[in-house]
This record gives C-alpha cells, structure tokens and sequence, in this order.
C-alpha cells in the first residue's frame, strides 16, 4: 500500500519528517544542481544573527572516523541580509515550511531576529539555537543553564507570532532539566541535539586541527548519543521533539522516530553527500514497507 | 557521479597521477577540483583536476596524509564517487594573450588544463614550475607535448633557476598571470608581478560546493567560500 | 634509533603507556590465548564492589555504526573473591603493575574496597570509577556532582596506600570542574573518559536493543569528545591524567598524549579484535618514527 | 585469523550455506561458534560452525538482520577475519550411545558437525528439524549422508509430523539429547525429555570470548558467559 510520510509540527504540516538541518545546507541554493528541494519535509536555514558575521578563523573543519568537526562560529550575513537577499531567492525555488534557525549573543538579540523573522510569511517555525559550541559568551552557555534557557525562550515567545522550537546541546549533564525549562517557560517544540564538543590533533603539525581549537562534533558517529537524549527528553516532555544527530540513513529516521522525535533533521550526511536527503526520502517507504509502518506519523515512541 | 578508475602510478616518490572515466560534462573550466569519496575516510577529498575530455580526467596528487596513502592503494577497475566541476576555476578570457602559469609544486596539476585551454584559445602561455629539488619534477612533458616552454626553478638549483619561482620571473615576458601553490609563493607572485592575475588558493573543506561555510576567506569584496566562489581569486579581490 | 616507549605515573613505571581498559579485559585470562599480556603497560582490571554482581539483565550489548552499547552493570565476583582467586590467577600470567578498578555505591563500598584492594602488592594504581552509567544510584551519580566526587575522593585518600585515580564521567556539563575537586580533595591522578551514555533501538521489536534500555557508547565514535575532554581537563589540572575513549590505533595512541595524557587506557578495541593492544604496541614505533618522536614520554601537551 | 571464502550460497529463501578456508585446528568440538568480522560493522558476528575438517568449516546463517544481510553479499575469494574455537560445544561422550539432536530452525546446524562426530564414536544418533512449513527445511541431505535417521517436524504440518519438534519427540527411542534453536524450544525439549541433556543457548554477545561479561546467563551453578563458558549448558545446571 502507498505509504504516508506526513508528520505535523505544532499544527505546521509537512509532506515528510525530513528537514536539513542549519549549517549544514546554507539557504538551499547549493542543493539546486543536485535535486529539486521541494521534496525535503521542511529546510532549515543557515543560522542568522543580528549582525552580520564573518565566524571563526580557518580551519573550521576537521575529520573525524565516524563524522566531523566545525567551527564555522555562526558565518552569516545578519538578519536584514537574510530577508532582504537569501530568503526572497529562497522563495522562488522552495515552496515549503521553512524554519528559521536564529543564534545570539544575548537575550535582546535573539528577541530582535524573532522580531523580524516572525513576520516572514514562508518562515512556520522559530528554531531557537542555544547551543551553539563554536562562540565564547552566548550560544552553547544560553543552552546550558535551565534559568538562561527559560528566560530566552519566555522573551523569545513574548514576540513570536510562530511555533518556538528551541535547539538544545548535548554538552550537558541533565538534558532534560533544560527541556523542561524550555517548556516550562512556553516554548512549543525542542530541537536536538546540536553538537557534541569534540577536537582533533593534527600530529604531524602538532598542534589542534581546528583554529579554534576545539569544534561540534557531527556524523554517525553522535547518533546513539542523540537517540538516548531524544528518548530522555520525549518522556519527559509534553511538546513534539525534532530529533537530529548523525541521521544518514532512512532507518535512522525510523529509529529517531521511535525514540520518540516528530520529525528530524539531516546534517552532516548533506555535507558529504549532497543528494543524501533526497536518497533518505526515497529510501523512506520502502524501509516502512520491510517493518510493516504505513503512517510515519503512526510511529510509538518505543 | 560513479567513476572507473583507468589508472593510478607514481610519478615521483611522493607524487600520483590518477586517471578517471565517467561523465566529465560537468567540468566547465580549468582549475577546478573534485571531490572524491575514499572508502573509509567520513569527508571527501577535495583534488584539483589537472585534465580532462569528454569522458575521462586526470588527478596528479601529492601523498601528505591518511587520505592520500590510501589513494595510492586504488587499483584500476574500482569505481569512485565523485563530485565534478566545484570551484570557479581559471577564466581563460581575463587572461592577456601572453600569460605566464605558475604552479608550484602540487599547484602545478592544474595549470596543464589550464594551458591546454589557453592554447585552444591561441594565446601563448609560459609554464613556471617551483620544486625543491630536480627529483621531484614532474608533468614537464605534459607542458610541452601542448608546445607550451617550460621554465623549471628549484631551490637546491639541481634543475633550472636556482631559487623561488619569483627568481625565474624576471627574464620571462608576459601580460598576466595564474599561480597555485603554497600561499607564500602566490603572495611573492603576487608582488612581483603587477599584472592581471588569477590565484588558486587552498583551505581545509567540508562540503566542498559551498554549503557548510568551512572554507571562508575575507576578500576586498566581503567574504567568499574558497571551494565555490574560489579556489580562484582575482587580484583586486584578494587582501595582501 | 630505538624509541622509548616507557611513562611513569605518580612514581609507577610502565614500559609502555597501553593499558586495556577496565570492564574489557576481564581479569586478563582472556587473552592469554591470544599473546603474551606481559607486552602491557599494565592493566586495569574488571570493576571490583565490594558485595558479587550479577548485573544488568541481557540483552546487555547494542552495537553503534563506529562503536557499541554496553549495560554490563558491574558485573562481578566481589573484592573478596577478587583478592582470593582472580589476583593469584593473575599475578602467574602477568608480572607488571596492575590497576584496580572500584566501583561502590556508597562511600562505605568505595572505602572498603580500596582498603582491601591498596595491600595487594601488584596492585600500583587505585582506578576510582565514579561514571558507571550503567547503575542506578551510585556510579555516576558520584561523577556529575563536584562535591560527591570530592567527598569520595577524601575518602579514599584515607585509607589508600597507593597512587588514586579518579574515573570520570563524560556525561557532564563541565568535566572540568569535577576533575579540579577531585585534585583538591587529593587525587593523585584521573582517568577519562568512560563511556557515553547512549542508546539503540531494535525496529522490528520496536524496543530499545538493551534491556536496561540506554547503555555506555565505546569505540571510535567517542575518540573526538574523549580527546577534547582530556585536553581540556590536562589544561586545568596538575595531576596525571589517563586518556580513554575509542582509542583504536598507535597514531590515536599519541594523538591522545599531544591532548595531555601521559598514558591511555584501551576498551572496546579488545572486544572486536583481542589482539588490538598488542598491534598497537608493535606499531608504535614506527608512527613514533614517522613523527620524528623518540620518547614517548617526551610528548608535550599541544 | 584469516579464511578465504570458498562458496556462499542460499539454501532458502532466508537461509545460506557459506564455506571458509583455512586453519580451523582452533575448533576442537561441534557446537561451537567463530565470531566473523564484516566490513562496515563494528562488532563481530557470532555464527555457529555447522561442519570442519582439516582446513576448511561451513557456516550455515539465516537472514535476520543487517550483517547477515551483508553476509550474502560477500563473494568467494574474499578473505575474512575469524575467531575460531569459541565456546565450550557439546561433549559428545556426555551423550548416551543413542542421543536426540533436537535442531530448530537455524538452531539445526551445528547439528550436523555434532552428528558426525557422535557417528564417528560409534554412536547412533537421531536428528529431530523443527521448522515453520516444508519450504524452509534444509540440511536434511547433510544428516542422511551420514546415515542418521532424520526426523521432522512443521507447524503447519507441510513435511513430516505436524506439530512442534516434542509433538515428534513421543515414537522416538533415545537415551539422551543435545539440542539447539529458540529457547521456547529448548524449554520444551527440556521438560519432555527427562534424560541426559545438553542445550545451546543464544545470546547478544560483545566480544564473543569471556572479556565482556555482554552475555552473562545465570545457572544452578552460579553466573555463566554464554560465549566462554557456553553456548552449551548441561542439564544439571539450567534453571528452568
């Protein structure tokens, strides 16, 4: 029988759960060559800030067995850049949800970009960046604190007119006491998990590969530790979890799925492999064919 | 995009020559790179494409790390996953009727299908290759079965100019220049050359066609992506 | 020239800084089909409480795209029969400084074991775990709290007679801050990391694939957060610091030792090929070659 | 240790035969298994040896999940990485001189090896196969070929006695057993069969050697390691 992939986020539907996730897929533009985006469930683009933003010195990237390390430090063209340019040229080629992946320096800043980006008529979802690893002073630190992350997300919500989905880190001891301060605090959905801290040596040179010395670590080689906080974080709250970490295979979005997440995002595996999403959505039915799902959005967290 | 590996030996101790069959359409300008999947490594190897035809190309890549090596292990008949025709590349137009190409060490691969297009487009390209030493040149016939001189320095003098390439430049005439190599011997090329120039530069990537924002460099008009509005800069863009 | 592989922690010499890894060597026997042990460092034996375990119901093993689950659950004999059949045992097929490793769910355990286990002759280094993920109470419950690990810490120091490592848990926000209250409170030393906590799911069953449904990640996939946080934590502290996590080959050997250890610990390695500590110590000088490093011990933190 | 793959083909739709070359002096009973290392998966898988000699065993591996899946696809020439001689395996001069081998489903194969070996003693041995329906039944020819009386049974009644292999276990004259297959089955054998017996227990193993404790079981005579110090347990020592 045809089989469903339809999943719904906070009354936002989406055609299928697969979503690139930020960083990881720019504003669309360099997936054009390789397939039409419209298939993708939702996009999530480039994480935007107030200000435009050059990011961390290079190296930014590193190898790792199982995945990669980045230390981009948030790159973007700030706010005004992005709705003025990246997201009109979006709209001509993207027919879909997009959520807006939003990062800051501080409360007011991350409440400016809501400002602004709420108002985008394509934008159905706010995805508050709290964990970001790559820059000092906010980021990752908003996202490891449940007083810091409640009081981002009641500011945040103050001003959207969209779903708030805030992105949480895995650099932490209680993931679960962050999420439930983020519900606690109003917000709609959860995203994770963002990196995990991770470094690499470059031992000829001797010194660390990355620039900035140490990079959020994504691929493969994350995924069990993404399904765990997933699971965690599912059967501890009560709003729907987009789940992520190292997915580069339709069986890992039917895993994720079953550790409780509504829809999920693919990051690295777009990195090396362009065409990865759209193999992911291809492959989608026929996995749910071999264990007996016909409904992505009947899946049970397990 | 599946490619046949057709062929794949040393040409000096350090230095591979790999040749490809497959779809090349893609590939639209010298100086491009590919990136290709080795079993085993997560990221791919970005490499740049020192030529090609309709349906082959041709890598000459220098063994420096764990990817490399195990290129070298590659045998004829396997298929490889590659991404074709990244970067901008050489625009052969910008350059004058005379322009002088310099490549130094592995930034030499490059500049054979970038005089190869020069001569097509009948100008009259001199090749300036930089090694350390005589033992390790490589892909001088290349430059002159395209009937292209080929002006060779090393720093040990065993073979050519003694010294840096900017030491051959001198006595050569030319109306502009390409150069890939190592950033300080774009930077001497730079300054000893005031002619329109085009530069290939290198960085440590992650996607390679411009998604993840790993290969950023500032430039004179904001910042570009090294592996796809790169590897290739004009000289006013670039900030030295 | 010939290389010179020896370290020295806290006064113990060891002929080479490789040690299998607590809870994946079993008590040595294992792999005496296999090579002569007697080429190790030393040896970190299984976690020792002071009553017998049976441990964790099975399925206790999930396997990870770049690494595996474990819910073993502390398994073992007790300190008793530890010091009665497992060390005599042992002290016939292995003639080099062993590591003892504790676990406890109480002060009082951890105290007991260590003062039964410090008089045991071959017995150098007290390997204190305090990240074992896999047990209710206890375990890392004492490694995610500064002043629990502290009060641990203290207590051991007591009444141990030989050099006492801390084993700590990666699950944390800041692994700094328990690696300098274990220094404060007296620890001679830290061991880092012990497994992740993670988890899989069986799709048929629809089920997690263990039975105690999340578990401890090992392998590869851990090698860049284990090596970020040795680096981080040999940057903060004064004391030695064994460095653990996915370490599968001589080149991780040494990458691990430019992040600041001075000697590694080897795990799940030993599960997949029983020989990887022994192929790792035959490589070793060649790569030490290859980098132009004759001492091992002459490696600076980078 | 390496084994060259000398053949690997289904038996049935789900199941396949799969032999290797080379030094199997490692196996020194039936009932054992080898912990085979497969390209692209972490952990070894643990298979039963269905039957050796001198320098080659057979491994016969139903299709249940990805690494069996990806065992099909391994072709011969291939070299793989084994563990041989693991666990403790049946002790055949524990079995009376007419024991019952008692296989269900892919629980059958190390039947074969067993069965062998009894003959080989001079004992008369039965195989009882237990499967679904007659389409997934397969090894009977490897028992008859050693001239031991091959007993079946089928749920659905489409090949020999319809019912489960205890349904079958009544007409049979035995002195013992030896049996293998899902531990709803070997509950069953146990209980029916009030002689001396030997049951091959499967669990999700780690290392596959005793290092791990992954496959701990407990037993009248303390906790066992499937893996070391089974898969085979005696009667005596189950708690059932």
């Amino acid at each position: 029988m045809v089989k469903d992939l339809s999943v719904t986020l906070s009354g936002v539907h989406l055609d299928n759960p697969v979503i690139p996730a930020s960083g990881t897929y720019g504003f669309g533009q360099e997936f054009l060559p390789y397939y039409d985006i419209n298939i993708l469930g939702s996009l999530s683009f480039k994480g935007t800030t107030a200000e435009a933003r050059f990011g961390n010195p290079t190296p930014r990237i590193a190898e790792c067995h199982d995945g990669m390390l980045n230390s981009v430090g948030l790159q973007n063209p700030g706010v005004e850049h992005v709705i003025a340019e990246e997201l009109p040229a979006l709209r001509k080629v993207f027919h879909k949800p997009i959520i807006a992946n939003i990062s800051g320096f501080s409360v007011e800043e991350y409440v400016r970009c809501v400002e602004l980006l709420t108002r985008e008529e394509q934008v159905e979802i706010l995805e508050i960046n709290i964990s970001c690893p790559n820059v000092r002073h906010g980021g990752m630190a908003f996202g490891t604190n449940p007083e810091a992350a409640a009081d981002i997300t009641r500011a945040v919500k103050q001003v959207a007119t969209k779903p708030v989905y805030m992105k949480l880190s895995p650099n932490v001891t209680d993931i679960v006491s962050i999420a439930r301060a983020c519900e606690d605090a109003g917000a709609d959905g959860l995203s994770l998990i963002n990196t995990l801290l991770g470094m690499r040596i470059d031992l000829r040179r001797r010194r660390p590969v990355l620039a900035n010395v140490m990079g959020g670590y994504s691929g493969p080689g994350i995924f069990p530790v993404a399904l765990r906080m997933v699971y965690q974080v599912t059967g501890a709250v009560n709003i729907p979890v987009i789940g992520m970490g190292g997915i580069s295979s339709a069986r890992d979005v039917i895993e994720m799925m079953m550790a409780g997440a509504k829809a999920v995002q693919v990051g690295a595996a777009n990195l090396v492999d362009p065409c990865a999403c759209k193999k992911i959505i291809e492959e989608l039915p026929q996995e749910m064919e071999n264990l007996g799902i016909d409904r992505l959005s009947d899946i049970q967290r397990v | 995009m599946e490619f046949r590996l057709l062929e794949n030996t040393p040409l000096t101790s350090a230095v591979w020559r790999m040749r490809l069959g497959g779809d090349t359409a893609g590939i639209t300008r010298p100086g491009q790179f590919v990136q290709l999947k080795l079993p085993g490594f997560y990221l791919r190897r970005p490499i740049s494409v020192c030529d090609w035809d309709g349906d082959s190309l041709t890598l000459v890549y220098k063994v420096v790390g764990q990817g490399t090596e195990a290129m070298t292990g590659l045998r004829p008949g396997e298929t490889l996953d590659l991404l074709t025709g990244l970067g901008n590349g050489f625009d052969v137009n910008a350059c004058g009727q005379r322009p002088l190409l310099v490549g130094g060490g592995v930034g030499l691969p490059p500049m054979i299908g970038l005089c190869r297009s020069l001569v097509e487009n009948g100008k009259k390209p001199t090749v300036l290759a930089g090694f350390n030493t005589a033992a390790e040149v490589f892909l001088r016939d290349a430059v002159e079965q395209l009937g292209a001189p080929f002006v060779l320095a090393t720093m040990d003098g065993s073979a050519g100019v003694k010294g840096l390439v900017t030491d051959a430049m001198g006595d050569l005439d030319f109306d502009s220049v390409c150069a890939c190599g190592p950033e300080p011997m774009l930077r001497a090329v730079y300054h000893a050359a005031e002619v329109p120039g085009q530069f290939s530069f290198e960085e440590r990537m992650g996607c390679g066609f411009g998604a993840c924002m790993g290969c950023s460099c500032k430039t004179k008009y904001g910042s570009k992506r090294i592996c796809k509005d790169g590897p290739v800069l004009a000289r006013e863009e670039i900030i030295w």
